[in-house]
């Protein structure tokens, strides 16, 4: 039993998943450490947190990814544990070992575990040996080899990394003529992205739906399952809304995924949280990866359950056993706000946030580490914040999403709030005809033309413009308002604002 | 005033303010709306039955806007301003996002062709490649390899590989 | 049955409450209207709703207590049905007459159950008819029954409107030297408070608890308990702090007060939401009163019970019947942030929001209608905001909301968010040691001294004055931080900015 | 700089920045502070072992701070200001709250006693009286019944009962 009591926890990670972290484990009595890169050095998660370490410069592999640098500052600050957030190191085997090496908790799985179940051949294996079905399949970047396997298995198939998740390197080849190009190009990516060049080969199944299972383990063998989340709108491989329970879903096929997830976490000996996802074709489904780590729409699952996974996870860590789970209640929603351009192909957008408002009242959950000032940069995923909307029915919370997306605005970086909406609102959605191919098939254009709304938009861009034509009128200038625009520290010397610590 | 929101451009002058309305034209037509300012520096604007919640303000040179949910980034267009995104064939490749220039393709003085791929930018993990519009040659490489651009910057230059047409072209004075 | 569909929603009420129940009616597919004072043209719910009329000027009793107004509001927008929130005219049973007598639906209980609710005399008779126990007491404003009572029950006696409630025109008299003041002072501010100068004098419990339930009747005879909130953290019989389940609160008391409440709502034909409330003294309690409305603190009731309540008020308004209602789960706690010094005797303050940090994260909800620009007045009341966080157990939700209170800041206009942090922070808290007397027992100068943290603020404050004093570092300005101290339509004639509509 | 908060005042001084801490010197006494600022606008300011997280503007001629949840009202106290709040027997009667004016049972020219109810305040449903703090005399009223009146304002003026001490009494002096 490697767990015991930790006092003070390290968040290797940034944005809104490193601050909603450091709320948990302040409240379970926890001290926090949070890391930055010198681009983050004003960050909320650095305020959020009881010290703040730099590790290194804006790039990511140079700081959140820099295993050596965030071993020292949790050494050095006196924090006795790590809980990786999800993406940067959360999957990577070695930085669990280099935590293991240091004499620190890893708030996740262990590493052998993590390895087996972030390599796609061997979590097949597992899963095979689990009796979970798989998706026809096989592991190569040979392009004899893969041309074989597309011959038998039939167009289109999915070429994508061994190692890794999220979408990245996922390539879809709809004929052999374009079979050559796409390995290269995803085995590239895959190296880039995780290290690990090697590419896994599987059937594509042309309209699944992403349904996928929350399991808890904990170090002395129990293993629960927290429902199902429906995952199915996508862009590129990334999920967009997320939604639990799964509309349409029968009690016989939860149950069977469940049961298929567990039997999973189970075989792979897997503890702290973890999602077994599957693809969802009519009443079949297939495994498809296991997640180690904490979900980006972890939060439609706590608010049905009426718990906080990220609290669960650190009792786990601490050897605790896992604790009764209520039964679910009611349903939950997330849309996924992101810094992209939904109106020019959602190519990345950056740019400080000038005006913020946001969403609120029953039922409503905004996950984020924007404030006014926030800067968001090209560096990082552009993921701005979660909406999380909750309710009795799945049509309550639908609407409820609708006028909380009606009430969120972020001046200043352009976001996909706005199409969210729209696809929120769509027939489509309101009758739950959920598939990976939703957005291609319903918003093959991106949002929607609406040209009041454009007319709207234009009036708003002339009074911006008559400002600096010089309207100003003195007599509005009143007290309250020119206190707004001052701002005392953004007049310290300039060294003053960026000095790391 | 000329506002140019993604490929699109419009003409927008602001007529004047009475107490019940604001009169602008758009695109040559007339419009009344009311404007209600809110507390947090936004307002309410409505026309023809509907209403919508704006707040904006200026960003570097372009006005930005939210109209609920829904962002809009406008650039002033001025007269006389060249824009040199919409020729026949661009004789710029710019960066659609910011990002890092993960390949640089080709060098100066290569003869490209039409769709051949010049620079691979990767922003947020994912790979973006830009090729060239039509046959062209390289004029100038302005980026290497792992450095970070900004949306817009420019990466190459191009020479229109066809006999040079007149520079001041029928796509710029559409553009206008 | 005078229940049917209604299709728009009038709000008769401002602030919080009216954005709250605006986001409501919108997700169950209603229009709204909202209604303001010539001080509210720019206020949040004027935003949110679909519609807004101005029915006066800034002071309540022309304005937001002016019902020839609203109903004139209600018929020119087309409103059907008018949701009076809290305070104002929200137990009026002479605003609920009229409402009816314009053939619109109130979202309420019916005039005479209200007028009888209302008056304190006839709600005991009801109580002592239902076999619900009440504190000794009687009616009068005179000043020989009123000696009479004072030596036959004991001093302290609690002198109070009969009309009303939440506090206003309360007094507590410690001896008959005192008692001929006390029913001048309390007569003249029941009369300017309610219209209605009738006092109630009660024999006066030295540390109970006030307990509450909240009841839900349907237009067909069922009445449904929702659990109780013990709301005992009061500052001159104000509430500060709720919590639900009451803490040391046994289930043979919690079931024998949910039976007082629902024989009591049952007995008055009690419609709609309303809330019972109680004195617990040890195991035994007295009824207090009803509140015939909803109540400030209904938040924590819906997170338990994963409901809510102002769709469950519109449902029973249009005459549908109770559906089910699910156990309740976990705990939640409500603190009340107010525009109030708590340094200076908890008086009032006012000023416009310069800069607003809110709190988020797993089980923290904040309903609030402030953003940054919102001006707060002296003309209503001053209450900012609702901070609710829910969570598994006591201890868990009241560290959420002590790091919740950190999170939370309004710079600009004075509240009581610091002290509440030490209320909830305290050692007589945390042992759930809860009477109405808390507060003078733990607190009784206010908040404690932190001479770290005024240190802070003078640090802080000799910042800002630096700042005035021209060390503007004119490197320092860049575009995003230009942009932030523009805001276009600060610069419109100001006719434009005032005018009614 | 001198600061008033509530009853009480500070002498606060920056001493100056260097690259690892804010030096200021508060009644007397020197300390060394690190201010990280962030990106809201406000800062992270630790000294001993503690850690706040502050806020702050201006605002009318006072200094608005918040340090975590708590908000402070600074008012800069210039040498050389009248103080009139200070002295042996207030000769002001001032609004301690923003509010209406519910009642004046006093006029000009009145005797009054220690403790005699002079105005009667209403704030937020709230009746708040004010009353002479020593014998006085009734100098000046300037409100009626009915008026709003913002927090400070001069409601009534007082000439002290007793004999006239000198205006700049040694409750003055202490206020500078």
């Amino acid at each position: 039993m490697r767990a015991r009591k930790f006092k003070k926890l390290l968040i290797a990670n940034r944005g809104e998943i490193a601050l909603r972290i450091i709320r948990t484990a302040r409240m379970t009595g926890l001290k926090t450490v949070a890391i930055y890169s010198e681009a983050d050095a004003r960050s909320t998660h650095v305020a959020a947190a009881d010290d703040a370490r730099l590790v290194g410069p804006a790039e990511a592999s140079k700081s959140y990814l820099n295993i050596a640098a965030i071993i020292a500052a949790a050494k050095d600050s006196g924090a006795d544990a790590i809980h990786p957030g999800y993406g940067f190191l959360s999957e990577r085997a070695e930085f669990v070992r280099a935590v293991d090496a240091a004499g620190l908790i890893f708030v996740g799985p262990r590493a052998e575990v993590m390895a087996q179940l972030g390599d796609k051949i061997s979590a097949r294996k597992i899963a095979t040996q689990a009796s979970v079905p798989v998706v026809p399949g096989i592991e190569t970047a040979d392009l004899r080899a893969a041309r074989e396997f597309g011959a038998s298995a039939g167009y289109p198939i999915l070429v994508k990394a061994a190692a890794g998740g999220g979408g990245r390197g996922m390539r879809v080849v709809e004929s052999a003529a374009n079979l050559g190009d796409a390995l290269e190009t995803a085995a590239h990516e895959a190296e880039s992205a995780f290290g690990d060049g090697r590419l896994f080969i599987e059937k594509y199944l042309a309209r699944p739906r992403h349904v996928e299972i929350q399991v808890l383990g904990d170090e002395h063998g129990t293993v629960a399952a927290l429902g199902e989340r429906d995952c199915s709108i996508q862009r590129r491989h990334q999920k967009l809304v997320e939604e639990s329970p799964a509309p349409n879903f029968t009690q016989t096929t939860r149950d069977a995924m469940i049961d298929a997830a567990t039997r999973m976490a189970q075989a792979a000996g897997y503890t702290n949280a973890g999602t077994v996802e599957f693809l969802l074709d009519g009443s079949a489904f297939y495994f498809l990866e296991v997640n180690a780590r904490l979900q980006v729409e972890h939060p439609i699952t706590e608010i049905r359950f009426g718990c906080d996974l990220v609290a669960e996870q650190l009792k786990i860590a601490m050897g605790e056993r896992l604790g009764a789970i209520s039964d679910p209640r009611g349903c939950a929603l997330e849309c996924r706000i992101n810094a992209e351009d939904p109106g020019r192909g959602f190519s990345p957008a950056t740019g400080a946030v000038i005006q913020l408002r946001t969403p609120g009242g029953p039922g409503v959950r905004f996950d984020t580490h924007l404030a006014q000032g926030v800067e968001v940069g090209a560096y990082y995923d552009g993921l701005l914040g979660k909406l999380i909307c909750s309710g009795a029915t799945r049509e309550e919370v639908r609407r409820r999403m609708i006028s909380a997306l009606d009430e969120l605005a972020i001046v200043g970086v352009t976001n996909t709030a706005g199409f969210l909406r729209e696809v929120i609102a769509s027939d489509a959605f309101a009758r739950a005809e959920l598939s990976t191919r939703f957005l291609e098939e319903h918003f093959p254009t991106g949002p929607h033309h609406d040209s009041e709304r454009d007319t709207a938009a234009l009036i708003a861009a002339a009074l911006v413009a008559k400002d600096r034509l010089g309207s100003r009128d003195p007599q509005e200038s009143d007290g309250a308002r020119d206190s707004i625009e001052h701002s005392p520290w953004t007049e310290m010397p300039k060294f003053e604002l960026w000095r790391t610590r | 005033m000329k506002l140019r929101y993604g490929t699109g451009e419009h003409e927008v002058e602001l007529l004047g303010f009475d107490a019940d309305a604001i009169h602008v034209r758009i695109d040559g037509r007339e419009l009344a709306a009311t404007l209600d300012p809110l507390a947090d520096g936004g307002a309410i604007l409505a026309f023809d039955s509907r209403r919508f919640r704006i707040l904006g303000a200026r960003r570097k040179g372009a006005i930005t806007v939210a109209v609920g949910s829904s962002n809009y980034d406008f650039v002033s267009v001025e007269p006389g301003t060249r824009s040199g995104r919409r020729g026949l064939a661009a004789p710029e490749i710019t960066a659609p996002m910011p990002g890092k220039v993960l390949r640089v393709m080709v060098k100066e003085g290569d003869a490209v062709t039409a769709g051949q791929t010049l620079v691979v930018l990767e922003a947020m993990k994912m790979e973006t490649s830009l090729a060239a519009e039509s046959a062209a040659t390289v004029k100038r490489v302005l980026v290497s390899e792992g450095e970070m651009v900004d949306h817009g910057a420019v990466l190459v230059e191009l020479s229109p590989a066809a006999p040079a047409g007149p520079s001041d072209s029928q796509g710029e004075r559409e553009a206008r």
